[in-house]
Formats: structure tokens, C-alpha cells, sequence
């Protein structure tokens, strides 16, 4: 089974050959493993490489999938190898317009930058109140505020684009 | 006066209503539990023997609902009420309706609330007590002009705070005498917005304290003791994020000299059951009072495990009239205790809160771990309350070896489906600041201010290596669902797959 | 000689071996695991640096494959080998093995395992360390007549034991001389069935007597301390069930003389790193000399708790050659621990073991609360070792407070899927004879053989109200999947079904 | 929804008339009740009768579903309202033969009974070992041993009927 994933900020190419009793032989960018692998419970995995032993726990949550790694969580996609099209507007968005995001559900307290505004990048566009604690949001790059949606008083969901910078 | 105590009223929510639970039922008391319509599945309603409804989430209207608390506790028989920490923990009108009613609040006496509990009331009874405390006022600021002066005579660098203040709310530090008309105004119109009153004074700004506080515990009649120092220097914007006791600034001949100091102003105030004497430390081993918190802390396990005595036990056996089980020689420290914060927020995107579901949760154990836990997998942290989830506290021998515990435990704790700051913990853990105990109150925002590069990768190719495995699992699963097993369902697989690809 | 460690090969499994490598990870040092095929998916080798596989699941297939774990030891770089309990731990041979090979046993020099090891050797270094022992031989019975001759002189009732025993194998009562032929007979086959070694001795039978025990540890300078005693007198079939620090029959003098025994004989032994000297306590506070354990004990944690120290932290620092960091002096006992050892087995049907797979499990923390736990939800308790589970300790001030302590997490903890003994404990705890401390090694015996009431049902109505929403959960799902949700799958819902109707 | 179950010895009957946000009005046995359910997860149902809070935890093990709640665990079956046969089968069972099953997996040690023997309630019959320890298996009731299916060293599986006593 030929996987590819970006991890890390990285696109890796995997073959998996799995072999008896839940070991594999993992070719990896060239390279060749024999792991053995098995699953305790949904999302969690004992991994073992040339005797190396790993916990490694899938985090399924709203966002990106993710893989907690002893003190590390690393972010993953699985890429669909017959289509590239995801693979490119992913990895090629950096110069177009950038969104400002909801980072959580929360109520909009007050408005920094109006539409229309030149802002700077990392300049506050607006702040948003969740758990008792204000937040600021910034601009991802210096550009036009566009689409502000939102006015003070409004409820927020996580993902909700609340402006865009041109 | 003795009082027999049955039935308890828990007056919060999260990781304290449950180690309030625990503590009641050790006791073999029977508990009530409160909770908001955000709150119904919460931990606290599951473990009480009774839970009652208060009302939709906001807090005004239900865990801050005074008047229906006491209501309930009528209703349902309940002896007492424990606050716990924040919500009505320090309104000294609630303690005072209690009083009133017959109930018992587990706290203070409401007048010893007032007195503490605005800052220049406390700081004009700490010099009563002849006790040391900031030079500055004790009153608030009339206006700019008394300010100005108050400032002069004391010379800057100097701090307004307000005097109903916490949290760093109503705060400024003004280092020349041109901020200080602008800070003025804007202490003043923060503090009334925080806390219904515009009352700040000023005192002289301490460089880099430490910020050092006693425990202390008084009985009904008379007797009060001091149980060590906590040292909660490592903060983020006034907020508490790494306690421990003891501090490794602190003499056994200076402990005794705050230990005292504290006992001194409680018993001046008419101070019964458990509280805390807050003191900036200076570089001189100068000690100047800060506040006093006229109730129990989020950071008392430290001091518990140190001590090895309950805290929460004895705050039941104060209420109920009880004296004192032991005198202050027979108090001893042993070893070293240090408590997380954990929280639902985002070290890595400017520590915005993380409210949401829990999908994973993987907790330490083993040898010197204490988890005060108030969440579950599966639970979803509320939008509406603090973003506490959990208190992770290690003790172990040495302060050295309480390191290395908590960075043992940090290594087992995976929270999955929202941010927590324990990636956080694990770099001040790992600092070399830190570790020789060279912090101060501004030691962790001039850390966060560092570059720090990501930690070094376990394994280079371990996680794409089990991001695939995941992957292949997930597949082979649909495809063999003719012999479904307990441990891969086909709707988990489903999930999973959405997971994956969302 | 002092060495330096960086890497310790585990040679056990369950919660001990997760507790070993815990305790490695927190002195810097890495760690390699070794499993059987039946522990493929266990913890020990979840949360190991390295994990490598021994053999098939039988015992002497895997880890008691001595020539095995060395050879693992050599191949991965291990410095030193941790035996845990059971298993290889008291095999002097695999000691010698390792002394040969220059790979470091955390354990005592195999002499000394040697000299202390046979119960009968152990009796004669008693003698000369001039320690009290029960009155008897001090050899092995060369015939029943020397038995009848041994057994006249000190008076029946007596103890046949075998020399090389453990666990209560080739163990006789022996009340007459007429019993004294065939008793004799059978504890000698049974010794040699399990053990190899017919040899077997007698001994006076000390009435109602409590087990209590020495813990020790000794540098390879010379230095020996005693770190107060366990007692250990609740048992079922001489299996130790319930442990706790300090023991209620123990002054102050008593512990330190037998402490002072304890050492002597370990010194006299050329006795290094953990150990216990256990003894038999008679009503009149006389004690005997019984055993010596050379290893560290399942029931180790009552000792870390009241003393503050951690055992294989000390373990590991002996072994390198590190002196003692303390001195007699320096040990001080506070507080109370009491160990309950969680057993896949049932109580309510002749102590049956139960391994199956863990379908639900949810374990208590907050205050006080240690678990040292190596199973988890999902994990299949296997057919092939021993039943132990996990080991709840609780910690308080006082006995009666870990009592309640105790009784409160047993509360909280639910293990589903396989019977435990969980329920036994919460019996014991209750019983008025436990509670003021009146036990002695037949206590648990004469309880389990009283007619017990069950425990009251919390709730007349609640069982059956929950039973039928947990059904009408299950076809409300059933008839909305068109939403499915994390919480309830089809899937679980199909197997919930399936475990309603079987 | 009507739910007749056996729960702790006794039969009950149970109906359920869901409310708004998982209250429920029960009537059981006659009377009613006010009970406000939530589902924290599968298998663990936070229960309020009467404001009095149970954590009730389900159990779905090899063997009958149990309850666990507080410091109890109670078995319990559901019972099919339309189908009276199985509790009259379930209810009705004490006087025939009565099977000795294997109460979990392990290897014959010894056979402390023939078939044909007449034995007393209680006497041994069997010896099996598992996990290190050896466990006498009883006669159920006074009886002639029949079917005794197995010899020393075979392996046995949890619910094997190993014997039957008629």
C-alpha cells in the first residue's frame, strides 16, 4: 500500500508491506524498515523500530489529524496520490489573500482595523472574548482588510472566517 | 461553638468541586453538587450524591447566583456551603447571608473578609500588625494630584493597582512621573470596569520579586499556624502557571519570620479556617505583603504534600469548631512539591483559549504524581468558565528530582482534540533559569519572549511511519468488517477516516 | 566502585516493570523492555525506549530465559539489569551470570543471595547475627525421625517449612505427633514439586501471629539502614493482600530494635542494595526472625509514602556504587500508607482468577491516591502470569484517614469485563477488626469464612431505572444514525445489544 | 417504551416517557419518577433521580451485563415483553441437571470424580489451573456425574461445559 503524507512540513513518500502478526516492512523514501506495529485501541499505537519503542497516539479532532509522539504532536495530511490538485492549493496558498480565522467560539469585543484599512502584518484587526480572557487577532501579512464580516457583540464559531487580508 | 456537619453544599464547578467531593466524603460526609446547564455532564455532577440545577451557563446567572445557592442548600438540608476558589469564594455579603441564614460558610468570617479583603483595608491592617509591606498609600488616590505626590515622595519605578483588584486587572507599572497622569486614568476606568469600583492606590514597584505566600490555617479559638511558603513566581500576565513549595529563596529563619508576620495579621483580623498571606520577596531577602486570599487556593496540593496534612479536611474540621490538631513545632517540611496549571489554551498561537472536546486523554501515574483532574474523554470544556482542566503535581525528595517526575509525567499526558499548555511546562521544565530556581514574577514573560526552537524530533521517521500505519489500519478495517472486533468498529474507522482527511 | 549508567534492560512485566521504568526515566537513564508473545501490546513495552521480544508466552520461555536477558543486555548496550520482583529476581545463579559478564544486577551480591536465600542458611546467619528466630532446626530434616526428635524438644504445635519455599508451598501446620508422619511426607514432595529441593525444616508455630517486616537498604560502603517496617498480616493462602507503613502493634523501640536485627544481619550477610528481613510478631511483642527477601517488594510504595523516599531511585544509586545519601538518623516516618493488591480474580467464586479483556476502566486519583497500574482499557489480562493488576495505595495523616481515603477511591474505581477483587477490599475495610487494627495472619481466613450481608443497594430503583435508559439510549441511537457522533457509534451500539441479550 | 427486566433477583417493569434534554419520567413498578439522564459515553450514564446523582456504569463483559454503581455491581437481563419463553427457561432451571462450566480458560490438572459417581453439593469434582494458581471446580448440587468431557492436561475455554450433574 503506497502512502503519501506531508508531516512536518515535509512530503514523504511510504510503501507499506505488511507482513505476519501486525510487523511490517516500510519502504521510505528509498529506505527500508522492519516495524512492527500494533494497535492497543483506536489511536493508539505501539510502534516498534529496529528495536525502538514508540507510543504514538492519533488525535482526531476539529482540525488537522495529528500524532503525539512522546513530547512532541505533529501535524499530519494524508495525500491522495492519483490526485494532486489538493497537494498544490495547499502547499502553493502563501501569496494570495489570507483569511483571519476564528481560532474558537467565542464573542467579537471590539473592532482594530476597519475594511478598506492598509494594516501591517501582525497588526490587531480585531479582539475576540472566550473563557474569560481577550483576544487579539492579527494580520497574517500586510495587506487590505476586506471582508469584515463581524460587529462587537457577535457569537463566533472556530474556523469562521472573520476578515480577509489582500 | 461546635457544629456536626452532614451534608456539604459545593459551591463550583471543575477540578475543585471534585477534590471538595473527595475531601467531604473522606470525611464521611454527604455532598451537594450545583451546576450550570453547561455543566450537566461535567465530573462534579457525576461523583456528588446530589447535584441540583442552577441555571444557564453564564456564571451570573448560576455559580456566581448567591442567593439561589443558599436557596438550595436550605432546600436540600445541607449544613454548610465550600466555596472553593474564585465564583463567591471571597464576597464577604454572601459569607455574610450565610451567617445569617444559619448555614455555615466554610471561610472566614465575613467581617474578616471585608477587612482583608480590599487591598488598603489589608494593607492598612498590615501595619497595625507591624508588618512590612510596599512603601506607598493605603487609601485609595483621591486624584492625579495625590498620586503625583504619593509618587514623589516615594520615588519611581512604582505600581497603581486597584484596591478590589486580581488577576492583574486594574494593574500598571509607571516607571516616570510623565506615564503617570495616562496609567491613572486608565487603572481607574479598568478597575471599575473589573470590579464595580475605581478605587487604586500606589506603591513602590519591587525589581524582579519574587513572589512568595504562607499558608496559614486558624481555628475558632485563637490558635493559627503558618505551613510553609509556596513560591509562585512563574507567571504569565499576573497569572499563576507553575507553583511550589517549599522556595528555594527561602531560609528556615526567614520562613519563620513570614510565617510569623502572617499569623501576626490573622489573628488581628479575627481570621478562622484557611488563608493565604501573599509577600513580594526582594534580592535582599526583604519581604513586603502583597494581599491576603481569604480562601482556599488553586495551589494548596503543594503545600499539602509537603506537609503531608489535608487541607480541605482541616477547613471541615475548622468549620465545624473543632481546634486545631497540632501546634505550629509540630509542622515539618519534607521534600519538594510542584503543581502545573494545566490549561485549555495555545502556547504556540498567542495562548488563545481552547475550548472544545476532549477526544483523548492519557493521564500519568506512578510514584509521586497527583492529578487534581476535573475533565474526562469525551467531556467539552465549556466556553464559559477559566480554562483550567486539570493540576498536575509531582513530589519527590528534592526539588531536582520533582523535575524530573513532572517531566516523567508530562511524558505520559497526551490531551487530544484541543490545545493545552503542557507543551509549555515541558520547555520551563527544561529551562536552565528554572532548574537553578532563578525566576522572578517576570522570569517567564521574558522567557516567552525567547526564539526557542521546536524539541528536538523523537525520531525522524517514526511519525510518518505511524501516520501511515494509522492510515493502512484504518483501511484494512473497512474492508474486513465481516468479523467486527470491541477494539476497531467500523464507525470509529469512519471516523477516524473523516479525521484524517478533514 | 563506582560505575556510571545509562541504560537498564527490565527483565519483568506488569505494573513493576512499568514502575522500573518510571523510575529509570526519572534518573535520565533509558530503558529496554523484554516481553513474551502474550505481552506484545502490554504497557512495559509501550513506554520503554526499547522493546525486545524474549519468546512464547510461558514463563520459563521468556522471562525466566536468564541466558536470554543477558544476551538482550549485551546486544542493546544495557549497563545493568532490574529484576523487578518474581521471576529471575532471587536467582542467584542468573546473578552470578551477570557478575561474569560484567553486566551490573540491581540486587545484592549472589553470595549474599545465597547465604540468604535458603530459609535454612538464613536461620543459621540469624543465629550468628544473634537475632531471635523461632525456635527449631536450623538444617534440613535428614529424616522423619530427626523430625519427631526436633519436634519433641521445642513442643507441638509446630511449622514444617521447605528450605527453598515461597508462597506457602511445603508449608504444614503440624498441631500433634500423631500428624507429624504424613505432613512430613507431603510438604517434602511439594517442596521438591516446586521448588526442586525436598529439604525441608521445622519450626515452632507462633499463634495468631502478625507478619511484620524490615525494609533495608545498604551501600556498597558499608552502610545499612532500616526504613521502618510493613506490616502484612491480611492475607489469603499466605498470599500478602492488604500492606500498610506503619504497622499499629509496632512502638517506637520495637522498630527500632528490630531494625537494628534487620541490619545486623544484613551486614553480616555482605547484604547490598534492597532487601527485606521479614518476622513473625507475637502478642506479647516478642518477634522471630522468617525470611529474607532479596529484592525489592510488590509492597515497596507503603514505604516510599511514610518515609519519602523512592526505592528504585535509591536502587540505581546503590548499584553504581553511590553511598547512601542518609543516614539512620536522618529516616523519619509521617503519616499512614495503606497498599490494596487489585487481582483479576473472584472473590464471590473461590477467588477464581479472571483474565479476559478489560472492557471499562476508570481509576480513582486526587489526594493521597497512588496507583501503581499496568493494564489499561482494552488490554486482555493474560492466562500465563500471575493476577495482580494494579496496586491502589492510599496516603493520609493517620490510619483511619487512609482507611477512608481508600474506601473513597475504591468508590470511584470501576474495572469491567473480568471479576477483581475490588469488592473484598471495600469488605475488609468496613470490617470493625481492620479498622482498629486487630488482624494477625489468620484475620482474612476467619473473615472469609463468616457469612457476609451484601453490601446495601445504594438506590432501590436507581440499577433498574439505569439499566432500562441504557436500553432505550441503545434504539434511540439505532433509529438516528443518520447523525452519527463521536459518542455512540453503531457499531458499539450492535455490541452493547449483543452484551444486553447474551 | 415499555422494558421489562431482571435485575438483582427481581423482575421490574419499566416505562420510559423521554423528555426535553434526556429527563425522563419513569414509571416503574406503579409509581413515577422525574429522572434527568446524560450520556457522558458509552457504557457511563450520569443518572438524577429526585436531585440524588448516581454514576451508573455499564458493564458488557463474556458473561450478563452489569451495572456498576457506586460500591455495587448488579447483573441484569432485559427481558423481551412479547417473548414470556426465555424467563420462564431463565426462572425455571433449578431442578434439572446442572452443568460445571469452566468459569475462565486453563488446563485440567486433576479429576477428582468418575462419571457415573454419585456426589454431594460442594464436592469437588475437578481441578483446573490458571494464572499460576490451581482451582477446585464444585458439584453445583447433589447429583450423579455425567459427561465429564475432559482429562488431565487439556485446555479449556472459558463456558466449556466440563461436566454436568443430573
Amino acid at each position: 500500500m503506497k502512502i503519501e503524507l506531508e508531516i512536518d512540513g515535509r512530503l514523504r513518500k511510504l510503501d507499506l508491506h505488511p507482513q505476519d502478526n501486525g510487523s511490517y516492512t516500510v519502504e521510505l523514501d528509498g529506505r527500508s524498515f522492519a516495524v512492527d506495529a500494533h494497535l492497543l485501541r483506536p489511536g493508539i499505537l505501539s510502534l516498534l523500530i529496529e528495536g525502538r519503542a514508540f507510543r504514538c497516539v492519533l488525535e482526531h479532532g476539529p482540525a488537522e489529524p495529528a500524532i503525539h509522539l512522546e513530547t512532541t504532536r505533529i501535524i499530519y495530511r494524508i495525500e491522495d496520490p492519483r490526485s494532486l490538485k489538493s497537494r498544490r492549493a495547499h502547499l502553493g496558498a502563501a501569496d494570495g489573500p489570507r483569511p483571519i480565522k476564528a481560532p474558537m467560539p467565542g464573542r467579537v469585543v471590539r473592532l482594530l482595523a476597519a475594511a478598506g484599512d492598509q494594516v501591517e502584518a501582525n497588526q490587531g484587526i480585531l479582539v475576540i472574548e472566550a473563557m474569560k480572557m481577550q483576544n487579539e487577532l492579527k494580520a497574517p501579512k500586510a495587506g487590505r482588510v476586506s471582508g469584515l464580516r463581524v460587529a462587537p457583540g457577535d457569537t463566533v464559531s472556530a474556523g469562521d472566517v472573520l476578515a480577509v487580508i489582500e | 461553638m461546635k457544629r456536626i456537619f452532614r451534608k456539604i453544599l459545593i459551591a463550583n464547578r471543575g477540578e475543585i468541586a471534585l477534590r471538595l467531593i473527595r475531601g467531604c466524603r473522606e470525611l464521611g460526609l454527604t455532598t451537594v453538587a450545583v451546576y450550570s446547564d453547561a455543566d450537566r455532564a461535567a465530573l462534579h455532577v457525576l461523583e456528588a450524591d446530589e447535584a441540583i440545577r442552577l441555571g444557564p451557563a453564564p456564571a451570573a446567572e448560576s455559580y456566581l447566583r448567591g442567593d439561589l445557592i443558599l436557596e438550595i442548600a436550605r432546600s436540600t438540608g445541607a449544613d454548610a456551603i465550600h466555596p472553593g476558589y474564585g465564583f463567591l469564594s471571597e464576597n464577604a455579603d454572601f459569607a455574610e447571608a450565610c451567617e445569617r441564614s444559619g448555614i455555615k460558610f466554610i471561610g472566614p468570617p465575613s467581617a474578616a473578609m471585608r477587612m482583608l479583603g480590599s487591598k488598603t483595608r489589608a494593607r492598612q491592617a498590615a501595619d497595625a500588625a507591624g508588618m512590612p509591606r510596599t512603601p506607598g498609600s493605603v487609601q485609595g488616590l483621591a486624584s492625579l494630584a495625590e498620586a503625583h505626590e504619593v509618587a514623589a515622595g516615594i520615588g519611581y519605578p512604582v505600581m497603581l493597582k486597584a484596591a478590589a483588584g486580581g488577576g492583574g486587572k486594574g494593574m500598571r507599572a509607571v516607571s516616570s512621573e510623565s506615564e503617570l497622569a495616562s496609567a491613572f486614568a486608565s487603572a481607574r476606568s479598568e478597575a471599575e470596569r473589573a470590579f464595580g469600583s475605581g478605587e487604586v492606590y500606589l506603591e513602590k514597584l519591587i525589581e524582579r520579586p519574587r513572589h512568595i505566600e504562607i499558608q496559614i490555617l486558624a481555628d475558632e479559638h485563637g490558635n493559627c499556624v503558618s505551613l510553609g511558603e509556596r513560591e509562585c513566581s512563574v507567571q504569565r500576565r499576573h497569572q499563576k502557571v507553575i507553583e511550589e513549595a517549599p522556595s528555594a529563596a527561602v531560609s528556615a529563619d526567614l520562613r519563620r519570620r513570614m510565617g510569623e508576620a502572617a499569623v501576626r495579621l490573622a489573628k488581628s483580623a479575627g481570621y478562622t479556617n484557611a488563608g493565604t498571606v501573599e509577600f513580594l520577596l526582594d534580592s535582599e531577602e526583604n519581604f513586603y505583603f502583597l494581599e491576603v486570599n481569604t480562601r482556599l487556593q488553586v495551589e494548596h496540593p503543594v503545600t499539602e504534600l509537603v506537609t503531608g496534612l489535608d487541607l480541605v479536611h482541616l477547613q471541615l474540621r475548622i468549620a465545624q469548631g473543632e481546634p486545631l490538631p497540632f501546634a505550629q513545632d509540630d509542622i515539618t517540611l519534607r521534600g519538594h512539591a510542584i503543581e502545573c496549571r494545566v490549561y485549555a489554551e495555545d502556547p504556540d498561537n498567542g495562548f488563545f483559549p481552547s475550548p472544545g472536546r476532549i477526544t483523548r486523554l492519557l493521564q500519568p501515574g506512578g510514584p509521586g504524581i497527583r492529578e487534581d483532574c476535573g475533565v474526562y474523554e469525551g467531556w467539552t470544556v465549556p466556553l464559559d468558565y477559566d480554562p483550567m482542566l486539570s493540576k498536575l503535581i509531582a513530589y519527590a525528595p528534592t526539588r531536582a528530582m520533582a523535575i524530573a517526575r513532572l517531566e516523567r509525567a508530562l511524558g505520559e499526558y497526551v490531551i487530544g482534540g484541543i490545545r493545552t499548555n503542557l507543551g509549555l511546562f515541558r520547555r520551563i521544565l527544561a529551562d536552565a533559569d528554572f532548574r537553578a530556581a532563578r525566576i522572578d514574577t517576570g522570569y517567564l514573560d521574558r522567557l516567552l519572549a525567547q526564539q526557542h526552537p521546536p524539541p528536538p524530533a523523537a525520531h525522524e521517521d517514526a511519525p510518518a511511519i505511524a501516520a501511515a500505519i494509522f492510515e493502512h489500519s484504518t483501511s484494512r478495517v473497512s474492508a474486513a468488517s465481516a468479523a467486527p472486533s470491541p477494539q476497531v468498529s467500523n464507525w470509529k474507522t469512519a471516523a477516524r477516516r473523516e479525521g484524517l482527511r478533514s
